[in-house]
């Protein structure tokens, strides 16, 4: 399930600027632990955002995006008080989805 | 022995001839950097631990199923605004100075009912293992946020831990004859291209100080001060210390101490 | 701590420690420097090999420094120069020139040594002289120190005489011989570079060819 | 999508036969990385990446913008941005010449969202970061080379 994301989403001008936050190790599959063996590849994949139902921006990521992602973006609409939703998948099938709401 | 002296001072006087054209570069270099810290100033990993340490610091949890609220560290039970801040500490209940993380694993002890063993089990998180500690010591430090480091050492335990903190600050050894003062009792200084605070100042320590706990990005994660001082031995070559030893705590309270008045700002994010 | 002031050692503190010019401070720690020692030396895990903790060990220099804040008065300072100096060690074939291009790799590790549980070095690591943390070198360099002074060009300015030669291997192999308390670790002394090594830190410092002395 | 479910299938993976179960109801999505591009997260070499991402060689484009400071102070975490005033932006791609994989993210934009994104990378060493766009059905590109360096303590 993950830690929860953090997400700010600000109106302003008619237009909606959203800052997300994940909690995610994003591991490389590169890296290697004390013992010297590889630490398995372990990364968010997919990650979606939506204003209300519409689909405001679809990501994929790979490994070398960095640990806990840091993602902002800006679509034409939104007003204060509608509902913001992030989604991630990565790539061991985990799954997250949190909400903010416009401010 | 004079006039090799004499020779050290002239060719250092012929350096500072050719020091010019690189601060140039060097002015260019620090405006790249404060780009690239400002970038990752907004958008701090740390709020992600915040959050979860104030769960964990209302959540019943071990054998007695209590929370920390009523934790007291140093302004009563449950107060957090400007808690941090003040540590470490003398404590009258234990007779020892503390800080804020020993302070806290007191309170799961004694509060909660876990073992020692058990509080301390992962005071530092690595991949894929998440620490409480880093993450109540987040939150709590959060809330010091905006409040002045007060540690005047006024209690004689206290005045005793910071001349002790001195004494450790300025003691070298090791195979690259290390001490905290090297690196960190001048002014203006760099390694690589990391500024040194001179700690021995206010202004030094005060700007050290106010940040932590700070996500460190090399790392990954957050970074208590037992983490970063114990950190500070292991770059010294140093066997590691107990986690909460009181050499770690002596030196919190000297900086702290010599940081007071200094306006927090944390939790930092770091290189 | 009565100084028995010359003429020299007036005229060395006027232009180079303005700080010493003070009166004598206070040792650290105070009173309590004797507690503090023994606190600092049972605050490490007890489960270090004894090896590592014999890194905890003082020799004159290490303590007379900490004594002294870093600043010891003239004379203790070059009791402890001379003594420094007569540690220095040569290579067996008497070269104090090497290879720059493995002086300019040595320069720029700052890896090795590392010990503890929680980041030690993985075995095999190398371990460098670390010259970048504090010193400017090579122009392409953007990220060094300055902790201490610039050393680019250092070839260029001071040419390749015998006498700068001796002075740059001396000063890698123990600082401490010119300059008690100096921040510089004693690199040779501690054997962190073998006398071989040293000697390619001098040639990329000598080098005419040397990226240090180029650009 | 389409185009990206081809690539998947063409790469005749591991990760494709996934998204042909998942394709078929035999494991749930969540499981599996049915969109995922993994041709060209896998490709090692700048033009292979472009392959895979159907964008052959794209031209140079002063439109676009990749933004970022010259120096990272460290390379775990690198703020990077794209930005760009073509038209009708259906794409943006980030990529890092030198990584052991040169795709870093890509962002898909429903019209209505500006091509404007920031986000954060690793970056091995010191390297050209490029910016991709995808305007009106074309591709165009970006460069900026942004300077890993060492840290303090070394390590």
């Amino acid at each position: 399930m993950g830690n929860p994301m953090k997400i700010r989403a600000a109106n302003k001008d008619g237009v909606t600027e959203v800052k997300v936050l994940v909690s995610h190790e994003m591991e490389t599959g590169q890296r290697k632990d004390a013992n010297g063996a590889i630490v398995p590849a372990w990364f968010i994949t997919e990650l979606v955002a939506k204003h209300g139902d519409k689909t405001v921006l679809s990501s994929e990521f790979g490994p070398s995006v960095s640990k806990n992602p840091y993602l902002a973006f800006k679509f034409k609409g939104g007003a204060k008080g509608d509902k913001i939703t992030v989604s991630w998948k990565d790539n061991k099938g985990d799954s997250r989805s949190d909400e903010a709401t416009i401010g | 022995m004079f006039h090799r002296f004499i020779r050290t001072l002239a060719s250092a006087a012929l350096l500072a001839a050719f020091a010019s054209p690189a601060l140039a570069q060097d002015s260019k270099v620090a405006d790249e950097l404060a780009k690239y810290r400002e970038a990752l100033a907004d958008g701090n990993p740390a709020d992600l631990l915040e959050v979860k340490g104030e769960g964990l610091w209302s959540e019943k949890r071990g054998p007695k199923k209590a929370s920390l609220e009523q934790c007291d560290l140093g302004l009563g039970p449950g107060k957090l605004e400007g808690a941090y801040a003040s540590l470490p500490r003398y404590f009258k209940d234990t007779g020892k100075v503390m800080d804020v993380e020993s302070r806290l694993v007191h309170c799961m002890v004694t509060l909660q009912g876990f073992t020692v063993a058990e509080a301390t089990r992962n005071w530092y998180s690595k991949p894929g293992t998440e620490s409480d500690i880093e993450a109540l010591v987040t939150f709590i430090g959060a809330k010091s946020n905006g409040k002045p480091i007060n540690v005047p050492a006024t209690h004689p335990e206290e005045a005793k831990m910071a001349k002790m903190g001195e004494y450790i600050f300025y003691r070298r050894s090791g195979p690259q004859d290390f001490s905290c003062s090297i690196c960190h009792g001048q002014e203006g200084k760099r390694i690589r291209l990391q500024e040194l605070g001179n700690l021995t100042t206010k202004d030094g320590s005060g700007t050290a100080m106010k940040t932590w706990p700070s996500y460190r990005v090399s790392q990954g994660a957050v970074w208590t001060m037992q983490r970063r001082l114990i950190d500070c031995m292991r770059q010294a070559r140093w066997p590691e210390p107990n986690y909460l030893a009181d050499s770690i705590i002596a030196l919190e309270t000297y900086l702290q101490k010599t940081a007071t008045g200094t306006v927090m700002e944390t939790p930092g994010i770091k290189r | 701590m009565k100084l028995k002031t010359s003429l020299v050692t007036t005229l060395a503190l006027a232009l180079s420690l303005p700080a010493f010019a003070q009166k004598a401070v206070e040792a650290p720690g105070g009173k309590f420097a004797k507690e503090a020692e023994q606190m600092f030396r049972t605050s490490f895990r007890a489960d270090n090999p004894k090896y590592w903790m014999t890194r905890l060990e003082q020799d004159d220099t290490m303590k007379t420094c900490l004594q002294y804040r870093d600043n010891p008065p003239r004379p203790i300072g070059q009791k402890l120069e001379r003594q420094n100096a007569a540690t220095i060690r040569y290579p067996v074939d008497g070269k104090l020139i090497g290879d720059w291009k493995e002086g300019e790799k040595l320069a720029a590790v700052g890896t090795g040594g590392h010990i503890g549980f929680i980041q030690p070095d993985p075995a095999g690591r190398v371990r460098g002289g670390n010259c970048y943390a504090c010193h400017e070198l090579a122009k392409k360099e953007v990220a060094y120190g300055t902790i201490g002074p610039s050393l680019h060009h250092f070839g260029k300015i001071r040419g390749n005489a015998e006498e700068i030669v001796k002075y740059a291997y001396d000063k890698i192999y123990n600082s401490n011989a010119f300059t008690a308390c100096t921040n510089m670790p004693r690199f040779g002394l501690h054997s962190w570079l073998t006398p071989e090594q040293i000697t390619h830190i001098v040639a990329f410092l000598i080098d005419p060819e040397s990226p240090v002395n180029k650009d | 999508m389409n185009n990206q479910r081809r690539t998947v299938l063409k790469s005749g993976s591991g990760a494709a036969l996934l998204g042909m179960l998942a394709a078929a109801g035999i494991i749930t999505p969540g499981m599996a990385l049915a969109d995922w591009n993994k041709a060209a997260f896998d490709a090692k070499s700048m033009a292979d990446t472009l392959k895979a991402l159907g964008a052959g060689s794209p031209a140079d484009s002063k439109d676009v913008q990749v933004t970022g400071p010259d120096i990272a102070e460290n390379g775990a975490v690198v703020p990077v941005g794209v930005a760009s005033s073509l038209p009708n932006i259906s794409m943006v791609a980030i990529l890092i010449e030198k990584n052991p994989n040169a795709l870093a993210a890509t962002f898909t934009l429903p019209e209505g969202t500006e091509a404007n994104v920031q986000t954060r990378v690793k970056m091995g060493q010191t390297s050209n970061i490029y910016a991709l766009v995808k305007s009106d059905g074309k591709f165009f590109m970006a460069t900026k080379e942004i300077k890993v360096t060492l840290g303090g303590c070394g390590g």
